[in-house]
């Protein structure tokens, strides 16, 4: 029994919060809520150029081909610095969702271009009516009646949602299946199907604990400057108390996280569950954090021009999407319970 | 105890009903936080006036109808339930106007409450600075007496002024006698934001509208006809409105009602499980009992009591729940919580998240949560002050 | 409109609360828990004197007649002094319930003894398994299969069951129903059972609302004395904040007790639910207060010797007596979703 | 990472499981907080040092089993799994023992652990004081040197002394430099409660069992021997195990992962809605999360890293937990949680309202939750004091 990351992996994380600090400060992620896109093809080109986003591609075709695990750390770092841009979809979701379902033909047609840039792939799950990053995808994996389905964005009408996240453009998509898109039926779909779901839940919880940690840290900085009544408001047992139980929410949802991660690499029989029991706690820790945060900050937290909401309606939206802390909780009652 | 209404309280409850199905716009009006949706309101607020329902309680002679605190709640309850539009007008109306009752001179009330009233005069509070907050007797804006033209020249920042880009006039207190300890030497002006020397910069709010201002004052001009209570007496004068204001005018319970009312429609409409269901049902009980809450409050005011340190549980009570609210909505609402403005798929043109927002300022202003579960430690319990 | 309680309904209050002080201080209590019966007959005769025990009886047979609204403040005082009575039992459900449901000569024959303190008169309604204090019962009120009974404790097998609460003496019994116990059945009785429940939790209600100001009143005086790192502790932060979140739900949940005494007094259409309102705030506030009361005591409140415990086990039990707050907001649900 | 176990650790949960099913009584002893009930407990103690399972993390040479801290956990696990006994011997085994491989000289281990392990010597720890509870460093409990006879004479009161009315010794600290400060000139002495001058005062506790013991010494006489880790270093000592006891060994993960498995149980016996299923839900979900940072706290101890303050996350986390699942245990059995001792309808002899009232202890002793939340936002993430 061991609970730590190897040495490799801790690195590939220390690697890209430092990339990260550099190419994705809070300006650019301000950037891209009022950008046409909501993406910045310079943040995405770096990301790949790091590695991250072929991270999990196959590595038969041009991928990196490694696991949850490895990635988990970095989708955490992907919500510290609340990166606008689809790694989820893309790496966490999409290049695997592939490589399960896909024969090899599509497999050699996306993979290479998932993962050196030159294509983005996102996903439509039931589940969800919603397909993030629609707007500068080259494909979207949609599932319809059980099938999975590859539909060139040319081949998707689109109408756009607004999200309280303005980095985060959603899309309700039509689209006919066809021979052509279909991917895959039956027990490969919807065994791959529930994977990707589980990696999608699985990515959001680890983009939460960062997110979480990282509205902790600022406001730990606000907190430390700013004075009331003669004294760093932080020195109040109140405030002290607001942070100390957020962070207690974010420590103990974060090793849940982490053995989903090993599970799901893994294979293990419960990994769903596992997933589950991850997504509800960071869901939970994020909403948490969040509150505190604001409380913490004020007024000053509540102006358009303070960087906080920039991170807490991320952890609003990705707390409920790839389903909520409740449905989870729900999946892990039916194990539990039965029904 | 009678918990019934007077026949003629309920003929007023119907009267303002007719008037308000008759009258409310059947689609929202836009957001009065930036400069065309405050235009709409003002019209809104002239449309009230014009109907003399836009300060019920306040004397015939400025514009109201006299009516009793029970009345007054009548209304609010009304208002809300007929979803009626957002009260642009409401700074002037609840937190100035009680106090120019108070300690305004006859002039000033004449000059300015029948233009607050039909919205020609639209009034920002200028408390906030941006060092004092919570510590509101930290704050450092000045006016310097000019006694050459009889009156006073105000220097300093006041921020967190709501819609203050759109206002025109302001209120607020500044420092008159520097070597005074914090508590005095502060005096409650009223700020005319046209006069030369005010900048007003509009900064956005958490869901994006320019709610908020920034005031900037260099050497601002304003007479003596435009303090309130007295040179020197500011801190006691706003405070002793404060309390009322917390506790009975700033957040009348009609307004929890029809949220916790639409909230049972939306847990109807989407469905929800026995957990949300009683997540439901909590706020609706709540929001019942900040109803009856309010009514021993007017009870005992209109017994000729007074409001007291009391006010502080109100603030926690109702901005608490505010939050819980539609917290529960956007569970209820999953993954189309986070559909806002013109989203095709959002619910009710994403009003929930709009109003969670607005529900997550609740415990920050009018003194923070913290600051008066302190006050109800201290003042209503009597533990130690440190 | 006018809520607010008339002189004479508040006088009445002052003037119990002046004979508690006296004659129900917390070693009268606390002997309660160790006598053989956990009555006290010395208190139940001052409780007589005073009116309270024969408030609600038949002025037509010897009580007072007065209401849910003349009694509430009353309750509440019981309450505040953990009264060691079963004041809820006979006089704020068995006198009106055999009022509303027994015919004149069972009213003759048990209203005055009931008013005067000669009979104590207890009740076991469905939806509770058990009697408080049958052990010192003259009558048992008891309900089965729709039908109401009057059962002489001489007919009664009764079976101790030991309480958290060592003054609330509660029993499990077996009786026969016979023609001779019957009061009531059909329509009648289900009417009169429904408002006994109801005013069963109103009563509850009331006592919860004592008890938890009372709490907070123990631990502000606590906390005003005890000194840690040279202060009183009631000055540090978190302790105000635990108790003035107490005091925010005992206070909220006021007026819903007080506004169900009223719909029950005046046979309003909504009284069930205004009942199940009260209770369940009252229920929930007299736990948030408990748990603030034991936590800002530290290891004080938490030994034998201390009196809070005394309080806090009864707030536990009648929480749950009588519906616990969930059971009541179901009901409450129920009517806003229907079934 | 690796969560599996190794052959070797698969083999050493498998012996424990099946000794203690074995071996467990099958009715629960009475409890140990008595005279009685602790006699028992000290059979089954010996019991278990006589099996090698008392302090498996020990060396062989003192009882143990030099177990490494995984199998620890594990054996932690099955012990409550298994449903036995409440460990009265844990304060010296869990609280004393460390500071003694720590700090001890080998006489001092040689002489005081075998006989702990086998709980001919159980000991009650003494750090409260009727003054000193979360202010520990307020203790005034004083010991005055006796150079004739080679030791010293202990004068004061400690309190809250668990079991201490049945212990043989106490370890705690008192003040031998009455002109140092707070946090100085305290040392760490081992009290036998036998000692002329003791007095021993059994305190009732919540749930009415004498569980605490006042300790009254008068000039009690301990040699030098009996002094632990230096005089006048006592703070010192007795801080530096507090972390990653509080950390690690004061509540091992076992004992909630059995609480949250009965909490299922329960709801199945009982049944319940969907709000209650969820409060059980997140019992589990909570009892994993606290294995699961164990096993992470772990790793890091074995990989030579140390526990510090984020120890007090710890503590408030299960404390919270444990409190949690108790008040829905509470829930899901309604009227009847009221019921305790030989109640006949209680269910499972009353041991959710016990544990209840144990559990409400939890976020009061080893420090109050409020001043863990102190130290986590002080010292792990750097807020200021005041």
């Amino acid at each position: 029994m061991r609970f730590a990351f190897s040495p490799d992996q801790l690195a590939m994380q220390t690697a890209l919060r430092a990339l990260l600090e550099k190419e994705c400060p809070a300006p650019v992620v301000r950037a891209a809520w009022t950008s046409d896109t909501g993406h910045s093809p310079a943040l995405w080109r770096s990301l790949t150029d790091f590695g991250l986003v072929g991270l999990t591609a196959d590595a038969a075709h041009g991928g990196v081909g490694l696991d949850e695990l490895d990635l988990v750390l970095l989708l955490e770092e992907c919500g510290r610095a609340a990166v606008p841009a689809p790694v989820l979809e893309a790496t966490a979701v999409a290049a695997p969702l592939l490589r399960d379902a896909a024969n090899d033909a599509l497999n050699a047609r996306w993979q290479p271009a998932l993962a050196s840039g030159e294509a983005v792939v996102t996903v439509g799950l039931a589940g969800s009516d919603f397909v993030v990053a629609a707007n500068v995808a080259d494909l979207v994996l949609l599932e319809r009646s059980g099938e999975l389905h590859a539909v060139p964005a040319g081949a998707l009408t689109r109408t756009a949602q607004r999200s309280v996240d303005g980095s985060r453009r959603l899309f309700t998509v039509q689209w006919e299946p066809s021979a052509e898109t279909l991917v895959a039926d039956g027990e490969v779909a919807s065994r791959a199907i529930a994977a990707a779901r589980d990696r999608g839940a699985l990515a959001a919880a680890a983009q939460l604990l960062g997110l979480a940690r990282q509205m902790i840290a600022m406001t730990v900085g606000h907190v430390t400057v700013r004075k009331q009544f003669g004294a760093a408001i932080g020195s109040f047992q109140a405030v002290k108390h607001h942070l100390a139980n957020a962070l207690v929410k974010v420590e103990f949802a974060r090793p849940l996280v982490y053995r989903a991660a090993y599970s799901m690499a893994r294979g293990d029989a419960d990994r769903s569950l596992h997933v589950s029991m991850a997504k509800a706690q960071a869901s939970d820790a994020a909403e948490v954090a969040a509150r505190a945060a604001l409380q913490c900050h004020g007024a000053i937290g509540y102006s358009y021009e303070h960087d906080l909401h920039l991170w807490m309606k991320r952890a609003w939206a990705l707390g409920a999407a790839w389903g909520s802390a409740a449905q989870h909780r729900a999946r892990v009652g039916e194990a539990l319970f039965g029904g | 105890m009678d918990l019934s209404l007077t026949p003629a309280e309920e003929a007023f409850r119907l009267e303002a009903r007719r008037w308000l199905e008759a009258n409310v716009p059947s689609t929202p009006l836009p957001s009065g936080d930036d400069a065309e949706g405050f235009a709409l309101h003002r019209v809104w607020e002239k449309k009230l006036f014009d109907a003399r329902w836009a300060v019920v309680s306040w004397p015939e002679a400025y514009g109201g109808r006299g009516a009793s605190l029970v009345e007054w709640l009548l209304f609010e309850e009304e208002y809300y339930r007929a979803g009626a539009p957002q009260r642009i007008a409401q700074n002037g109306i609840f937190l100035l106007a009680p106090t120019l009752f108070e300690f305004g001179t006859q002039a000033q009330r004449d000059r300015i409450l029948p233009r607050m009233a039909a919205a020609l005069d639209v009034w920002a509070q200028g408390w906030s600075e941006p060092g004092a907050g919570s510590d509101l007797a930290g704050l450092t804006s000045r006016a310097v007496r000019d006694d050459a033209r009889g009156g006073w020249r105000l220097s300093g920042q006041k921020t967190w002024c709501t819609r203050g880009a759109h206002c025109d006039w302001m209120f607020g207190l500044f420092r008159t006698d520097p070597a005074a300890d914090r508590h005095r030497g502060m005096t409650y002006f009223l700020v005319p934001l046209r006069a030369p020397g005010v900048t007003v910069r509009a900064v956005g709010r958490l869901d994006g509208d320019d709610g908020f201002a920034d005031v900037f004052l260099d050497d601002v001009f304003v007479p003596d006809d435009d303090v309130l209570g007295g040179v020197h007496k500011g801190w006691e004068v706003a405070m002793a409105t404060t309390s009322s204001e917390r506790g009975l005018t700033l957040r009348s319970p009609g307004r929890f009602l029809a949220t916790a009312a639409r909230l049972v429609d939306l847990g109807k409409r989407f469905g929800v499980d026995e957990r949300l269901r009683d997540d439901v049902v909590r706020a609706h009980i709540d929001a019942e009992a900040y109803r009856l809450y309010t009514q021993q409050t007017v009870t005992r005011v209109m017994d000729g009591g007074s409001i007291g340190a009391e006010s502080s549980l109100n603030k926690v009570f109702w901005s608490e729940l505010d939050v819980r609210m539609h917290a529960t909505a956007l569970e209820i609402l999953g993954e189309r919580a986070e559909l806002v403005d013109d989203a095709p798929a959002a619910v009710d043109l994403g009003a929930w998240m709009k109003g969670h927002q607005f529900a997550l300022a609740g415990p920050i202003y009018a003194g923070t949560n913290e600051i008066q579960k302190n006050v109800i430690a201290e003042r209503v319990l009597g533990l130690p002050r440190r």
